[in-house]
């Protein structure tokens, strides 16, 4: 029952600020309703019982990307906003038919599979001694995820570098 | 002169338009900045003057030459004895009268009275501008006793009109030479106790060494005077380049600064305390006996002619620019060539290239007082 | 039913009201403690010793005018010091006050992420509040506080790393339990990371020296200019409480949060009469002195030399003793 | 009312049609990258509910991967935007088109 509750309260929310993100004309509002949207889905993860995905959640998307995006919306000050001008290759309504095609395909595939039994996955065995949600993911990260794992270190180094050479001006 | 203009900027954004004053924190008073910011980089600064204009040098054409001493109070108010002395002295030089040698003396103790409480007021302001809020607390607590200083000597705090044409309306008070040399002795504590606050501080090291560098011959071809031409190592102090009061027979050296930088100025601001009070001792222990006002006119008229003399100030050269018709009891035309106004010259040329942050440390650096710039 | 939610609810009202007395009274402690450094006395008119000041200062900022600027953002302008304030309170729930179950409303296994990730959103109010001004000096403040935060957040959570490789657990209450058992306070075991987290403590709480996004001679009063009335408190009362949560959090990780000096030394057993929450206030106070001694003291940096220092001072010290830390981790 | 994993499925599926709606129809580069941002959580989303249900940490373990390369997206796409905003003070998707052949 508690988790009903939590559930519907969060969804609407999470749907609720995700059309206010990409409906609100202002751009800092959008930004706003992201931040908003990010942290109702931590606390979904909390509700699924992945405290440690919900805190990276906050740190990561919320304290850290989010701010990248608003830092980004100061600097590039705009004059006109882009939606005010119309352009004659605009496409929104093929665009609004594509994404309720994207839309349809999501219920189809949710309305077929609904009733039907989950793959079974071999569960993965719980690690002996290890206890905490935290602790199994540091665990499965360190070993059998290991390669993923410093090649995702990689591409962020290689993100960093790219970042600075793209926005440094050439003097 | 502008040539750190073209310092990269990280991103290239819209340049923004900063209007720093005339209400602002610290711009001392009603100046004006307008700052044109590439990020936080000052591409090029606006100074903007004139907001407490009260017209002073016109205002003397209409005046006795004893009221004007009265209004040379008002240009720079944190040093008033230092202008009364610089007026008094031009018209002096204009009549050719000869003041006593106790009128001098004690002249220049109040001169130098008047350097330390200015300097102590430019220590703090500048520091407080730095973010180091107790150096104001403390320096405005030394310069408190100078005020009860003058305030014993003239009855005033801050406007004294504690000069006359040939010499001083009145003798210092008894035992008020005892309480300057007790004064002396607490100043002797107290520059330290300011050193140790800042001298050595590594975020005061950082936001003052290499900060507003000037070259000794762009601040010559600038016109600054005071500390901040001391402080390009240019040796040019009319206290003994033009001696006046009794500064001949004292003792004392000027301190000059290498680098021509903010800390350069610093440093040199608080050597001249030390160099104040050692000259405040000299003038006390050789205080001479006599009158202290000279044989001076009932009706002061001067005839006519011009003169010009200047002082050193707190803050730099102060020169009167006096011309009499001979005929009215006022001054024909008079002319004040102000240290403040001098040296704000070097601001523009100062802030170009640097962040906001070291606009509000330039501004304290120059020790500028706006009634002297305007007047 | 009890337990689940009567309790809990009690623990956060009493905890909440707690909180915001004890800032409404660090104001005056700091404006005391100020006064006695620049040999002043500080508030003395409201109350003995002026020590109603601090219930003065809030009814005055209540009943003054709560002004927006006509061309702010109004929704942002409102939403900001709310936003600033919130976080601040909200990382109180997992902070430990005490052993014993009451001194702590919850004490969840990743306490320490969550102190670190919530007050990471408290930026937020600070750069929003700098962009719905819709004024110029607030802008460029908010942009410093955004670099600052950011920067200085990367500093302290990888310093931090490395007590929580001490500690072998996220847990507040386990951090300090940890440091029952080694019988030592981690800050004689990581010095390095307790002077890290003090100074990435006193950059991330806007205090001075590196007060910058409110530098009040630059920016005459940074993100908060065109604010007023309690609007204006708002954003105090958060700075405040994030000032106690630096305190409390330093307080745990490394000066063993309510243990008493060598917690296992039995020699200093009669130190157990005095109750662990008195230790843990008495640790937090001397930080508390410490911050409010060293606004009194230095002065400000400057914008790029704070960068300077948390990239390229703080963060190579911070991984350095992270690898430190896992090699005596291993040899041990 | 037990909540299933089809429940999450919904909403995750309802989340990343927003998201792309977001792409699809403004024009602003901000709010589609935003747009994205939604999506990819959406799949977290997904990814999360589902470990739990399957009893799996691996799902879990895909979105730490998901959100470094958000991170990493978020960072090279700003850079870009920057970039390109410099050069042609725009940020409308529709003037992006020197790429263009």
């Amino acid at each position: 029952m508690a988790e009903a509750i939590a559930f519907y309260t969060l969804a609407v929310l999470i749907l609720g600020l995700g059309v206010a993100v990409v409906t609100t004309p202002k751009t800092v509002h959008s930004v706003l309703f992201l931040v908003l949207n990010f942290l109702c889905v931590a606390i979904l993860y909390v509700v699924l019982r992945a405290e440690f995905l919900a805190v990276i959640q906050v740190l990561v998307y919320a304290g850290g990307i989010v701010v990248l995006y608003l830092f980004v919306v100061m600097l590039v000050n705009l004059k006109r906003a882009p939606e005010a001008h119309e352009d004659p290759r605009r496409l929104a309504r093929l665009g609004l038919g594509l994404s309720g095609a994207v839309l349809l395909e999501l219920a189809g595939i949710v309305v077929y599979s609904y009733g039907r039994a989950a793959p079974s996955s071999a569960p993965a065995a719980p690690v002996e001694g290890i206890v905490g949600n935290t602790e199994e993911l540091g665990w499965l990260l360190y070993t059998d995820y290991l390669i993923p794992f410093e090649v995702a270190s990689v591409l962020l180094l290689v993100a960093m570098v790219g970042a600075i050479v793209l926005a440094r001006r050439e003097s | 002169m502008t040539g750190q203009a073209a310092a990269a900027p990280i991103f290239d954004t819209d340049e923004l338009v900063i209007n720093m004053g005339p209400q602002h924190p610290s711009t001392h008073g009603v100046l004006r900045v307008v700052l044109r910011l590439d990020g936080e980089r000052v591409v090029d600064a606006d100074v903007v003057i004139g907001y407490i204009h009260r017209g002073i040098e016109k205002l003397c054409e209409n005046r006795d030459w004893t009221q004007i001493i009265l209004l040379t109070d008002r240009m720079d108010y944190v040093a008033a004895a230092t202008n009364n002395l610089g007026y008094c002295e031009t018209v002096e030089k204009l009549m050719e009268i000869e003041v006593p040698r106790r009128a001098r003396y004690i002249r220049t103790i109040l001169a130098e009275l008047q350097r330390i409480a200015s300097h102590c007021l430019w220590l703090g302001t500048h520091a407080m501008d730095i973010g180091a809020m107790t150096v104001f607390l403390y320096a405005f607590r030394e310069r408190e006793l100078i005020l009860d200083l003058f305030e014993e000597y003239c009855g005033a705090r801050l406007t004294y009109n504690s000069m006359r044409i040939g010499g001083l309306p009145l003798d210092i008070p008894t035992g008020w030479d005892v309480k300057v040399r007790e004064f002396c002795k607490v100043m002797d504590e107290k520059v330290p106790e300011y050193e140790e606050l800042l001298t050595n501080n590594r975020i005061w090291l950082e936001r003052t060494r290499d900060i507003g560098v000037i070259s000794a011959e762009d601040a010559i071809g600038l016109g600054l005077c005071g500390p901040p031409l001391r402080g390009s190592g240019v040796y040019r102090d009319v206290r003994k380049d033009e001696p006046y009061a009794a500064y001949d027979e004292l003792e004392f050296d000027v301190p000059l600064g290498t680098r021509g930088d903010t800390y350069d100025r610093y440093l040199i601001r608080l050597e001249e305390f030390r160099q104040s009070i050692r000259l405040i001792r000299q003038a006390l222990d050789g205080l001479p006996e006599g009158p202290v006002m000279g044989k001076v006119p009932r009706l002061i008229k001067p005839k006519a002619g011009e003169t010009y003399h200047a002082i050193e100030s707190p803050k730099g050269e102060l020169g009167y620019f006096i011309v009499s018709d001979g005929r009215a009891t006022n001054p024909y035309r008079m002319r004040v060539r102000p240290p403040s106004f001098c040296n704000l010259q070097g601001l523009r040329p100062l802030v170009v290239g640097h962040l906001v942050a070291d606009v509000v440390a330039l501004i304290g650096t120059i020790d500028i007082v706006l009634g002297e710039v305007d007047r | 039913m009890l337990d689940t939610i009567v309790i809990p609810l009690l623990k956060i009202l009493v905890l909440l009201n707690a909180v915001l007395v004890a800032v409404t009274f660090m104001t005056l402690l700091e404006r005391k403690v100020i006064a006695w450094a620049q040999s002043r006395l500080g508030p003395m008119r409201v109350g003995p010793y002026g020590v109603l000041q601090a219930i003065a200062d809030p009814i005055k900022l209540i009943l003054k005018e709560d002004i927006t600027p006509a061309r702010a953002d109004r929704m942002l302008f409102t939403l900001a010091p709310i936003l600033s304030l919130v976080p601040a309170l909200v990382v109180f729930s997992v902070v430990p006050f005490g052993g014993d179950e009451l001194f702590y409303v919850t004490d969840i296994n990743v306490g320490l992420l969550f102190i670190i990730s919530v007050t990471s959103i408290g930026v937020y109010g600070i750069i929003l509040a700098g962009w719905a001004s819709n004024s110029k000096y607030p802008l460029l403040a908010s942009l410093r506080a955004s670099a600052q935060l950011i920067s200085y957040e990367i500093a302290v959570t990888m310093t931090l790393v490395s007590v929580i490789l001490t500690a072998g657990t996220l847990s507040m209450v386990g951090i300090v339990e940890a440091q029952q058992e080694s019988g030592l306070w981690f800050g004689f075991v990581q010095p390095v990371a307790f002077v890290l987290v003090l100074i990435g403590g006193l950059a991330e709480t806007n205090r001075a020296p590196f007060d910058l996004p409110e530098a009040e001679q630059e920016l005459t009063g940074g993100f908060h200019t065109e604010y007023s009335g309690m609007r204006f408190a708002l954003f105090f009362l958060a700075e405040y409480a994030n000032m106690i949560v630096i305190t409390a959090v330093v307080t745990i990780l490394f000066w063993g949060g309510w243990l008493r000096p060598f917690p296992n030394v039995e020699a200093l057993a009669f130190l157990d009469l005095v109750p662990g929450w008195i230790w843990f206030f008495g640790k937090m106070f001397v930080f508390l002195y410490l911050f409010i001694w060293i606004r009194a003291t230095l002065p400000r940096y400057r914008y790029d030399q704070l960068m300077r220092l948390g990239w390229k001072v703080l963060i190579p010290i911070a991984i350095a003793n992270i690898v430190v830390t896992g090699v005596f981790k291993v040899l041990l | 009312m037990e909540i299933t994993s089809a429940h999450y499925t919904v909403l995750s599926a309802a989340l990343f049609s927003i998201g792309v709606i977001g792409v699809l129809v403004r024009r602003n580069v901000i709010i589609i990258f935003m747009a994205i941002e939604l999506m990819l959580n959406a799949v977290n989303i997904n990814l999360v509910a589902h470990a739990r249900y399957l009893e799996n940490l691996i799902g879990q373990v895909f979105v730490v991967f998901v959100i470094a390369v958000a991170a990493a997206e978020a960072a090279v796409g700003l850079g870009i935007l920057l970039a390109f905003f410099r050069n042609k003070e725009t940020v409308n998707i529709d003037e992006m088109n020197i790429m263009r052949w």
